[in-house]
């Protein structure tokens, strides 16, 4: 049996008469990495947003390890080893790089107010530890020379990184990430890729990920989900979807299927 | 750069004030025989070196070179809600100031400072009249509160306070030697209006307002238990917010126990706002009854046609003796006012800073050039003042500091004036 | 050159409205008066002589001529002649104008002070500087010239080369000294600077005291008290995020158990102090929870309102005839018995600054602990993005709910204190004004840090008695002086500076050896 | 596999169990936290809510304290304070619509209207009118002195509210947006001192034009006793509303409304899009500044007293109204305004406590409101980006 990090069963989202996310299924096995494509306004981020508790689904479950993240409260989700970045960046932006990876360890910390004050020895290791942890994943993202900086100044593609080091410093077993390559020129973009693939190889993270740039999908998912108007319309590896019709139709719209058909020939040509 | 500039120039701004500020203080008196201002004066004063013969007090003495001004203190509050009072009692006790003379060739000067109203600015402002040598007496604090936090700093250097409006009755029970007030007692006005309201007015229903304040609560709560007392019926007693212009709602649940008359205790302020509203809210027959806070001048040209029948208890004053018409005009040629028309304490902040003037010219001694007024001795002048006859009232100091302890004249308002009730 | 005399004119009818007001609220007689009195006249009386007015006059007219220059550094000299002399010129003739006015009224007796309180005969022979009405406004036209053009010619001076080559001299000089003194205290005689600095705070700290005397140790035991409440209310707002607007009322419920602990009247428990404090603190925190349960969800203005109300509704109900009984009612409670230490009693001002020097060290030290600790890191989170910190696993319920205890916690801490220190509290103490104090000066001062809520306290607290002198101005100056000071400064006095972390040393050796990137 | 270790992770599959086992534990105890949380609050409303009912049934049913002619009395009273709030209210819920600030001296710029209405009067009672009697211009013209009182209150305040949003508050734009709170504390503590040292901090009465008497009123009959419907209050009542329903077809339907609501959405696309920004907010003051003094003037009619204190109580009022109903909604302020009258002046009588716990009933309804209704009574109308 494949060990299933993440069941959605069945999960639909209604906002007011607009149904954003309806009836989607997907299985989600530990260690890959799991793209969703969709045109814009297909329901990704409202999926995200479900899974990841910012929504509470109006049908169908979500099992995270088995457990159902149902109603839970996102800091719980983070703590049970869930963790996300967001489409458009939302980083601490007048905190240091450092203090918003060390904000990201939090659910794992055991210091209290009370230890804070009085500096005990445990209180005392844990800030070392976490420090050097923090230290170590800004070293992983390559921005160890910016951990004193100002959150909010940092170039754009550092902004993304960090905030992939934010949301690695609570040790997640699953990590959602919403269009990490938006906006990114493509020596950027090759670079993330680069970091997500040794996320997934390196630490056995599992890998939900948002993406629009196909080539970057493409190239590092295992298996792949496309949304349109909140549907899941199809499923599959990389191939089987770059062949789907009615993915292609999604993206192209009436009769796109045969345009890409007559363009692919053209170019095999 | 810029915030080095900016704090450059707030710092120089700042010193330039203090500097100022201690110029005024310091410039005052050459000397203190004994410094009554610092800490160790309270304990070592007797010893006072060198004191010249002059001066032989426990406490030591106030010394004014010549052209000093001999400064009596005030402690108001001049800004905020409550400003009206502290200016115009203010502007009072400066009439009294002119009015004073001199001793000698030296005079009299208020120095007001603004506490507004609440104990940290009392004791703010007692702290800094006890460390100006100048300051023989305080004719102050206005509030209670600002009072109860300022007694215990004066009472260690020996400066006696004569406060005309402070009316909290637990300010007189602490054993305080330097706290005197000529404001009228709640006890004796409540009860003797409880009385007059329900023997001679004849009324058997009372609503009780009163405005919150500790002087009005203090007062509404001893009219309502002696009118009980005497066999009446409190059907309502109610306390509005201060400060407000519309108090329909709360007249129109007290028009709904029908009452035959309302007690008042508080300012015109809300006085003459309850009365204009009782018209329109169905207690359009009832007698409005208030206090001494609600007598003046104010009153009648606040209420017009609809204060007409309105009762009010003050001190037994000839109410329009030579002196208070003198000091009336003085008023308004001053300071462009009616005399009462922004509190009703103006004549009793007269009287306090006047009555502070005469103690001071009872004890004062001059020699070799220099005034000397010493501190015991004054406290127990003001402590010992009999039959000193202001501009609102006669007043006799007991033992505890209360010094007007007179029964009140009830007046009612007849034709649009002030009149002695039966 | 059009828009140069345009500006100027605007300029001068904004400065002539300004002195049009001034004279009305008759600052030019309360000017002129502290100027008598700083020139040595003891006893200037109400209206001070007329050199003294014309002096304010020039004055006036200085500030209208710097001000019409102020941002035009590069024009020439002829230019800045004329846009100073225009300005003042305007306005000028504005105050000319009203005193026209005022001639009026003076020839034709008017009794306008139901008005204008201030225009009284007197006072406006004074402002006519007791000439004629004619060479009064003409001498004062001429002051308000002369006084521009002594502005404009200081002016080109100070912008003169030789005069602003000196200037960058003695700048230079000054950032040299302070560069080498930091460099001295940051690097490697780090830790004796801070020792020096230590002591030489100490032995201020003890010595000072004793030598004020108990006006300006009441003045600044005040302000000590409002440091902690600074520290107290920057864990909530300058951390944590939330703008709580009734944070007085928490300093309300640690007077009050102090004074109802603690004074004959009306209970009569005598407690002691220290009991009463502690206890205070307590309940000030149960409060803030309590406070905060039912409103977690509230952000930004909303808190701001709802915490409001919640300081209104302590007082209302301190003052009411329901809880008179209990709280004293309106009298508020009197006779508050001071701390004893070791028998000691304390009973001068001095003793209590030592008191609220401890308070403040306390809080201070407890606000840097958290501020640097895990929890700080974790308000941060929240006042930058809540939803963020909530999916990045902060618990900002708990968290929320902690800052406003913990803040609550230190105005009861002050509030206990201040109430000893009195003697007395009443209900009055505790209105809407005082929490708006607290809050002004954890922003005049700089949100966030201790050196800036200190400074702020000091400029709060301490700005209106130092403003004593202005007597019933002081409140007008105190609230442009806030105006002025957001306007130029609105990061605070002091900001805040987020702290630097270095790596851990170790760290970077064993990266070295054991790290090398690999890609599988 | 290259040395994991050196990176703070749980490697591969390893300590997978152990995390669970303790993401258990978390798991019991923050349900039982969100439990708890969960509950209070509906807990909370039935509780305060029964506690209601049953006080409305002692006092309305058991006691029977009060006949309908009181309730009509204290439902009058409440609609026309209630007016005045919601007037009052429009001006901040226009400006925290636009800048999301509170503009905390909103108050003084209504007491400085107040002040202009009354020294009109005056001036107006004044000036001699020929005629048999001789009359004055007050009461000659009542009509036209009314009108031009207003639209002096109303100059004064909109000049006022105008200056200050170009001296205190323009600089501080881009500023954090606690700085501009502070500044307009610092103004509203200066236009107050302002008015206390012009004007004296004496009590002053409002005179009013004979058709306008304060105390008079149609009388009717309710419950066998007179109920006054005052002139005054009937007058402020239909005036507010007159002028909330003008402002509200302005916005909805003008340029001027067009460019408020875009600026407020989005200062910057907005002026991408040929909004002048800065004279956009510059009339939402004017208009603001207006309506405070078209309620200051009306304040000055019905209560007859002004001042320089008079702005500050209901300005706070009323910036509570304008949260209770939602902010930057101005059918919400309309609203907020009047339960909020109506709560102060009917609250207490029914549910028996003291007038002088008004304040207190009052604030705790817009607790329990907001508890429930974090946004206000009407939910508020502010753009996403701010939030």
């Amino acid at each position: 049996m494949t060990n299933n990090i993440i069941q959605v069963q069945g999960v639909s989202k209604i906002f007011g008469g607009l149904t954003a996310v309806n009836n989607v299924n997907l299985d989600i096995a530990e260690g890959s990495i799991y793209s969703i494509i969709g045109p814009n306004g297909a329901g990704k981020t409202t999926l995200f947003n479900c899974i990841s508790g910012f929504y509470v689904p109006d049908h169908g479950t979500v099992l995270f390890q088995g457990l159902v993240l149902n109603g839970r409260s996102t800091d719980t989700v983070a703590s049970l080893g869930l963790s996300r970045t967001y489409q458009n960046i939302r980083l601490f932006s007048n905190l240091t790089a450092i203090e918003n990876v060390l904000v990201g360890q939090q659910p794992r910390l055991k210091e209290t107010w009370v230890e804070s004050i009085i500096r005990t020895h445990r209180s005392k290791n844990e800030e070392k530890t976490s420090l050097e942890e923090g230290f170590k994943w800004l070293d992983f993202v390559g921005l160890s020379e910016f951990a004193d900086s100002i959150a909010g100044d940092l170039p754009y593609g550092a902004q993304r990184r960090l905030e992939i080091a934010r949301a690695l410093g609570s040790k997640p077993s699953l990590l959602l990430l919403d269009e990490p390559t938006a906006g990114m020129n493509p020596q950027e973009t090759l670079e993330m890729t680069a970091l997500i693939r040794s996320l997934r190889d390196k630490f056995n993270i599992t890998i939900i990920l948002i993406e629009h740039d196909m080539h970057v999908v493409m190239g590092i998912s295992d298996y792949i989900s496309v949304l349109d108007f909140g549907n899941k319309i199809a499923e599959g590896k990389p191939e089987e979807i770059q062949h789907n019709e009615s993915v292609i139709e999604a993206y192209l719209g009436p009769g796109g299927a045969a345009l890409a058909q007559k363009y692919r020939r053209k170019k095999a040509s | 750069m810029k915030a080095m500039k900016f704090l450059a120039v707030f710092m120089v701004l700042a010193l330039l004030l203090a500097a100022c500020g201690q110029a005024a203080a310091t410039e005052a008196p050459a000397a203190t025989e004994a410094p009554a201002a610092t800490e160790a004066a309270a304990t070592e004063a007797p010893a006072a070196s060198g004191a010249p013969e002059a001066c032989a007090d426990a406490l030591g003495c106030a010394v004014f070179a010549a052209g000093d001004v001999i400064k009596i203190g005030m402690g108001a509050p001049m800004t905020g809600g409550n400003a009206s009072y502290g200016i115009d009692i203010s502007q009072g006790a400066t009439i009294a100031m002119t009015d004073a003379g001199n001793i000698d060739g030296w005079t009299f000067a208020l120095d007001a400072q603004d506490d507004g109203g609440t104990a940290e600015g009392g004791a703010a402002v007692a702290n800094k009249f006890v460390a100006d040598p100048a300051i023989v007496a305080v004719a102050g604090h206005i509030f209670s509160g600002a009072t109860a936090a300022a007694m215990p700093i004066y009472e260690k250097v020996g400066i006696p306070m004569l406060s005309p409006s402070a009316t909290n009755p637990a300010l007189t029970t602490t054993g305080s030697t330097v706290f005197n007030r000529i404001a009228f007692t709640d006890l004796n006005q409540g009860n003797n209006a409880a009385d007059y309201i329900f023997n001679t007015l004849k009324v058997k229903k009372l609503a009780v307002l009163h405005d919150g304040s500790d002087y009005g609560k203090g007062l509404a709560d001893i009219v309502a238990a002696q009118f009980v007392k005497d066999g009446g019926e409190v059907v309502i007693e109610q306390a509005i917010t201060p400060g407000e212009t519309d108090y329909t709602a709360v007249l129109s649940t007290v028009a709904s126990k029908t009452p035959d008359a309302v007690y008042f205790g508080g300012y015109t302020a809300e006085g003459a706002v309850l009365v204009n509203q009782m018209k329109t809210t169905g207690l359009d027959k009832a007698i409005f009854f208030g206090c001494d806070g609600t007598y003046g001048e104010d009153f009648l040209t606040r209420t017009g046609a609809n204060g007409e029948g309105a009762y009010a208890s003050i001190a037994p004053a000839s109410p329009d003796s030579e002196a208070k018409t003198k000091f009336n005009a003085a008023y308004l040629e001053k300071f462009g006012k009616e005399a009462g028309s922004l509190s009703p304490y103006t004549w009793a902040g007269y009287d306090a800073a006047a009555a502070l003037a005469a103690a001071v010219k009872q004890v004062a001694v001059v020699a070799d050039g220099k005034l000397y007024v010493p501190r015991a001795a004054l406290v127990a002048a003001v402590r010992g003042l009999t039959n000193y006859v202001g501009l609102s009232g006669t007043f006799s100091c007991q033992s505890n500091g209360e010094c007007n302890v007179d029964k009140p004249q009830f007046v009612v308002v007849k034709d649009g004036k002030w009149t002695n009730a039966q | 050159m059009k828009t140069l005399i345009r500006q100027s004119i605007r300029t001068g009818i904004t400065f002539g409205i300004v002195q049009v007001f001034f004279i009305l609220i008759a600052f030019n007689t309360m000017i002129g008066i502290m100027l008598a009195k700083v020139s040595g006249i003891k006893n200037p009386g109400e209206i001070p002589a007329p050199k003294f007015l014309i002096a304010y006059t020039i004055l006036m007219g200085l500030w209208v001529g710097i001000a019409a220059l102020s941002k035009k550094k590069s024009l020439p000299a002829g230019q800045k002649l004329v846009a100073g002399f225009t300005a003042s010129l305007i306005s000028a003739i504005l105050v000319g104008l009203l005193e026209i006015g005022m001639t009026a009224i003076l020839v034709n007796k008017i009794f306008i002070r139901d008005f204008l309180t201030v225009l009284s005969f007197d006072f406006i022979k004074a402002t006519l500087f007791g000439l004629t009405p004619s060479m009064g406004i003409l001498v004062t036209i001429g002051c308000i010239l002369l006084g521009s053009l002594v502005g404009v010619g200081l002016n080109i001076l100070s912008n003169l080369h030789a005069v602003q080559e000196h200037w960058k001299k003695d700048l230079a000089f000054i950032k040299n000294i302070s560069e080498k003194v930091q460099y001295s205290i940051h690097g490697k005689y780090h830790l004796i600077w801070q020792i020096v600095g230590i002591s030489l705070l100490a032995v201020a700290v003890i010595l000072i005291p004793m030598k004020w005397g108990s006006y300006w140790n009441y003045v600044f035991g005040t302000v000590g008290l409002y440091v902690i409440l600074g520290l107290g209310l920057n864990i909530i707002v300058g951390l944590s995020g939330q703008l709580v607007l009734g944070y007085i009322a928490f300093f309300a419920i640690g007077a009050y158990t102090m004074a109802l602990l603690n004074a004959p009247e009306p209970h009569n428990l005598m407690w002691g102090f220290w009991p009463a404090l502690l206890l205070g603190v307590v309940l000030s925190a149960l409060s803030g929870l309590l406070l905060g349960l039912p409103i977690m969800r509230l952000r930004g203005d909303y808190l701001a309102i709802v915490t409001l109300g919640f300081g209104e509704i302590i007082r209302i109900l301190l003052k009411s005839d329901v809880l008179t009984n209990f709280t004293g009612g309106p009298r508020g409670i009197q006779n508050i018995h001071g701390p004893s230490l070791f028998g000691k009693p304390f009973n001068s001002e001095v003793d209590f600054v030592y008191l609220i020097i401890a308070g403040v060290i306390l809080a201070s030290f407890v606000y840097n602990r958290l501020q640097q600790s895990r929890t700080g890191r974790a308000w941060l989170a929240i006042r930058e993005d809540e939803t963020v910190a909530r999916a990045s696993g902060v618990d900002t319920i708990k968290y929320k709910l902690l800052a406003l205890a913990i803040g609550a916690a230190f105005a009861g801490l002050a509030g206990g204190i201040y109430a000893s220190r009195n003697q007395f509290t009443g209900p009055d103490e505790h209105a809407l004004m005082a929490s708006i104090n607290v809050l002004s000066l954890i922003i005049v001062g700089g949100m966030g840090n201790i050196p800036g809520t200190i400074l702020g306290a000091f400029t709060l607290k301490g700005l209106p008695e130092i403003l004593r002198e202005f007597a019933n101005f002081r409140l007008l100056a105190f609230g442009a002086l806030l105006v002025f000071m957001m306007l130029s400064r609105p990061e605070g006095l002091i900001p805040s500076h987020r702290p630097k972390y270095s790596k851990p040393k170790e760290t970077a050796a064993d990266l070295q050896k054991k790290e090398v990137p690999h890609d599988k | 596999m290259n040395d994991p270790s050196s990176l703070p992770l749980t490697p591969k599959g390893k300590n997978n169990l152990q995390t669970n086992t303790n993401n258990a534990v978390k798991k019991i105890q923050s349900i039982q936290n969100s439990k708890f949380m969960k509950l209070l609050r509906p807990i909370l409303g039935v509780v305060v809510s029964l506690y209601i009912v049953f006080r409305l049934y002692q006092v309305l049913v058991v006691q029977h304290e009060y006949g309908p002619d009181t309730w009509t009395r204290l439902l009058i009273s409440g609609l026309i304070i209630g007016g005045v709030y919601a007037l009052i209210a429009i001006g901040y819920t226009l400006v925290y619509g636009i800048l999301f600030m509170i503009n905390f001296a909103h108050g003084e710029v209504m007491m400085f209207g107040a002040y202009a209405g009354l020294y009109s009067f005056w001036a107006f009672k004044i000036i001699p009118v020929a005629g048999n009697p001789p009359t004055n211009f007050l009461n000659a013209y009542p009509i036209l002195a009314i009108i031009l009182a207003f639209l002096i209150g109303m100059t004064v305040s909109a000049t006022l509210g105008y200056f200050l949003e170009k001296i205190a508050y323009r600089p501080l734009r881009k500023a954090p947006r606690l700085v501009p709170l502070i500044s307009a504390i610092g103004a509203s503590i200066f236009l107050q001192n302002a008015a206390m040292l012009l004007f004296s901090p004496q009590l002053r009465d409002v005179t009013n034009p004979e058709i306008l008497r304060r105390g008079a009123g149609w009388t009717i009959v309710v419950n066998g006793s007179n109920v006054v419907l005052p002139y005054t209050g009937v007058f402020t009542f239909v005036l507010s509303i007159l002028l909330l329903v003008g402002l509200y077809i302005l916005v909805r339907k003008s340029k001027l409304g067009r460019a408020m609501r875009a600026t407020a959405l989005d200062k910057k696309t907005a002026a991408l899009m040929g909004v002048d920004v800065d004279s956009t907010i510059s009339r939402t003051f004017i208009i603001s500044g207006a309506l405070a003094g078209a309620a200051g003037v009306m304040w000055g009619l019905h209560n007859g007293l002004v001042y320089y204190f008079v702005g500050f109580i209901p300005g706070i009022k009323a910036f509570t109204a304008a949260v209770l109903g939602g902010i930057g909604n101005i059918p919400g302020a309309m609203v907020g305004g009047l339960v909020l009258g109506i709560v102060e002046s009917m609250g207490p009588a029914a549910l028996g406590i003291d007038f002088q716990l008004k304040d207190v009933l009052s604030f705790l309804i817009l607790i329990f409101v907001l508890t429930f209704r974090p946004s206000g009574l009407l939910g508020e109308v502010l753009s996403e980006e701010k939030v």
